[in-house]
């Protein structure tokens, strides 16, 4: 069966580490924040100018002066640092971010990633998805593996303008968790109870398929 | 003394001097830390053909979303303009000209205005629509993309303290672009919380030194809040 | 919690890694802000043929002067090294390469490879020594030149107080190039004067985020005045 | 007669304005802060990373972490900021100081500045001073006109490795105030009791001397 949106989240946490520095997008990748593992602690990073994001406010809390990227009231943890935006894109730019989490129209065995913007639908603009793909060396692309009509996401070359060029190594869909190597898709796991033959049929892109596909564990 | 007390005490001393056909660069991330009152006294002005620099063109009704109410804006660069139906409507006409412009990008121009330096390369847009046109260069086997500076003939920014020399300290994540965007005006304008007396903020503490900044104003804020989202206390 | 705690508790712990050949820059301005219990440790290890960037090399016998001692330094990038008799000696024999660096220059050339920007234009240098061989170009109808960022492999600060994740704040003007120098190391290693709990430092008042710094350890400090110069009380 | 030290500074700090930040290199244009005029305040910016330079500390005052871009103790007077370096030379470079004032071994009529580096002799390096001269418009330098073998400093092309290009327009000498406009000094004023004849004399780049040249006059 296809992950659901939680199970998503929570194959993706299984990749976190204690100590890591994380930058979460919108949608599946926020809910990440909900499946870190037993004895490890993460910081989550805002690109607004937060390191450190903690839950969200209490009604007594909410303080219109401290939000997200999202623009979503929050808290921050103890421990927190506060910053401006060039400060908060130098870390993300830098390199500093240990993972970053998002959401895709389109991943191409080239490492290409479509994410913002649909060509004759209204464009809302990129915000700092393209900053975020640049920068980090450690990305994770969440997205379903095809469209309701069943087209495939994982092309040979995305159809989409771009948000970044030959920058995402790994993608977790519904359906599996892939990664990107020398121009094809390598299937690592395959969600529990879906063919690999299914995988295969929905993956437009060069595509590597190992003897052995393991079957996603979870907690 | 005179020559570095930077207060006034009205919104139309604040924003004097601001004329048609201006660019203005304005702090705030969503409806955070914006300088609501000087948006305010822009649309009061009715100045119009503006080119305005913000990270985002805020709501229908707040924000630099009241530009639009009387299209004063004719060119926006931002990083992200989806919370306004105005503002698609006027995209749509082809009343408004956007220049979609990555958030770290549009923040590192601002600050390169401000620091003397007219470019910089930096790997964010490229190959992608954003960095069509640009100068591509290689460093070390990576590809980067050329972006030169923004220069505003106004900066509006919303700080939480200031003292009379325009020494500015925000709070918490209203801090956002506002820092940078002083930085790059000709004319700074401040508005803040709380004038507070020269020697009460840590020299060592402060955002915004005074150099930057040519008034400051003290104001009271709407802060009214985009996406109000609480967990059970 | 352990994977955010950074503090070490010996010096030799807080350098460790620290290997013959490589680069290191370090915070401080003449004597003041320097690293300098961190300076010692790499002295007593004794690594050799290290390229060093600061913006001077301390005095005979205290701060980046003490690796002079055993002939360390192979390469230096420095805006003005004219307080130590040794540096004078060995540059003059031509044992260690000294690359003269303006000032404003080394300090964005230590932020640019933190951040990510491979490389900036800058007026400064232009038509001097300094800008030999290093691409011109006009904007505006000014000259600028191309300066490439700094990347070292340890990173060496003098921070006042740090949280336990490496939150750092200097004090007054001890801050000057460390928290710069503080982005460009892919070893960070902070000493401070204080190790305070988390939650202690204010969010919006810290200098350098926990992200860059990979150890903390407090130390004690000689802290020596360069030019003490005092007037009548 | 030529200008004492403290006079040229007195000359110069009479080009101060009130609310002008400025930036003082070392030697004469340092004594420039014990002449500010009643009724002007000035902020003296100092590029380690300090705006609002106070005076030298009582002994007691003194701090180690404390200092100015000359390496001495100093105060921070009320209403004063401090930040890194970086922060210190965009502040230069991005021409937010108003006037800055430094010594100098030559000037040219085109506004060049020499002032680092003898060749032959040994080099202790630029500092901040690339950066000043070239991120500010208003710039005086201070020099004696002539070195003491009677060899002008004001030259038609800078002989030593230059500081900066195209950068200087006032200068301040022990016998005249001059401006460079257009390939040229104009000769603005003179050192009380100094003759026209004697400074056209010490003056080996072109000169320009308008019919009246006043005598400089000190309060």
């Amino acid at each position: 069966m296809a992950l659901t949106r939680e199970q998503m989240a929570q194959r993706v946490a299984q990749e976190l580490k204690d100590g890591f520095y994380v930058n979460l997008g919108i949608g599946i990748p926020t809910l990440v924040a909900n499946y870190v593992p037993d004895g490890i602690d993460v910081m989550l990073q805002s690109e607004n100018g937060l390191l450190g994001m903690g839950r969200f406010p209490t009604e007594d809390e909410v303080d219109p002066d401290m939000i997200n990227a999202g623009k979503q009231t929050v808290t921050a943890r103890p421990g927190a640092a506060i910053f401006n935006s060039a400060e908060s894109f130098a870390m993300i730019r830098g390199g500093h971010v240990d993972l970053t989490v998002l959401g895709a129209f389109e991943v191409d065995q080239e490492g290409n990633i479509a994410s913002w913007m649909v060509p004759g639908k209204l464009i809302k603009g990129m915000g700092g998805a393209m900053d975020l793909v640049a920068g980090a060396e450690n990305i994770i692309c969440t997205m379903t593996h095809a469209s309701k009509h069943g087209e495939s996401k994982l092309l040979e070359k995305c159809t989409l303008p771009l948000t970044g060029a030959g920058c995402i190594n790994r993608v977790l869909t519904d359906l599996a968790y892939l990664e990107i190597e020398n121009g094809a898709f390598v299937l690592k796991e395959r969600a529990p109870g879906v063919s690999v033959e299914e995988i295969v049929e929905k993956t437009a892109g060069k595509l590597i398929v190992p003897d052995h596909v393991p079957e996603m564990t979870f907690d | 003394m005179s020559g570095f007390d930077k207060r006034v005490y009205s919104y139309e001393e604040a924003m004097d001097g601001i004329e048609s056909g201006m660019t203005v660069v304005a702090g705030g991330f969503g409806l955070c830390g914006i300088p609501e009152n000087l948006i305010a006294e822009v649309k009061r002005r009715g100045v119009k053909d503006l080119t305005v620099i913000s990270n985002n063109c805020g709501v229908d009704g707040f924000g630099l979303g009241l530009l639009l109410e009387d299209k004063q804006i004719k060119r926006f660069y931002a990083s992200y303009v989806g919370e306004n139906a105005l503002f698609e409507q006027q995209m749509l006409n082809e009343e408004i000209e956007v220049i979609l412009t990555p958030q770290g990008t549009l923040a590192e121009k601002m600050r390169a205005g401000g620091a003397g330096i007219p470019a910089f390369y930096t790997a964010t847009g490229y190959g992608t629509p954003i960095g069509e046109g640009k100068e591509v260069r290689e460093f070390n086997g990576r590809h980067y993309i050329l972006e030169e500076a923004f220069h505003a003939d106004f900066a509006i920014v919303k700080g939480w303290k200031a003292d009379r020399y325009g020494n500015v300290v925000y709070r918490d994540t209203a801090q956002n672009f506002n820092p940078l965007a002083a930085t790059c005006g000709k004319i700074t304008v401040v508005e803040v919380e709380e004038i507070v007396e020269p020697g009460e903020l840590r020299p060592d503490q402060i955002h915004t030194p005074g150099i930057y900044v040519d008034r400051i104003i003290q104001g009271t804020f709407e802060k009214r809040i985009e996406k109000r989202t609480v967990r059970e206390g």
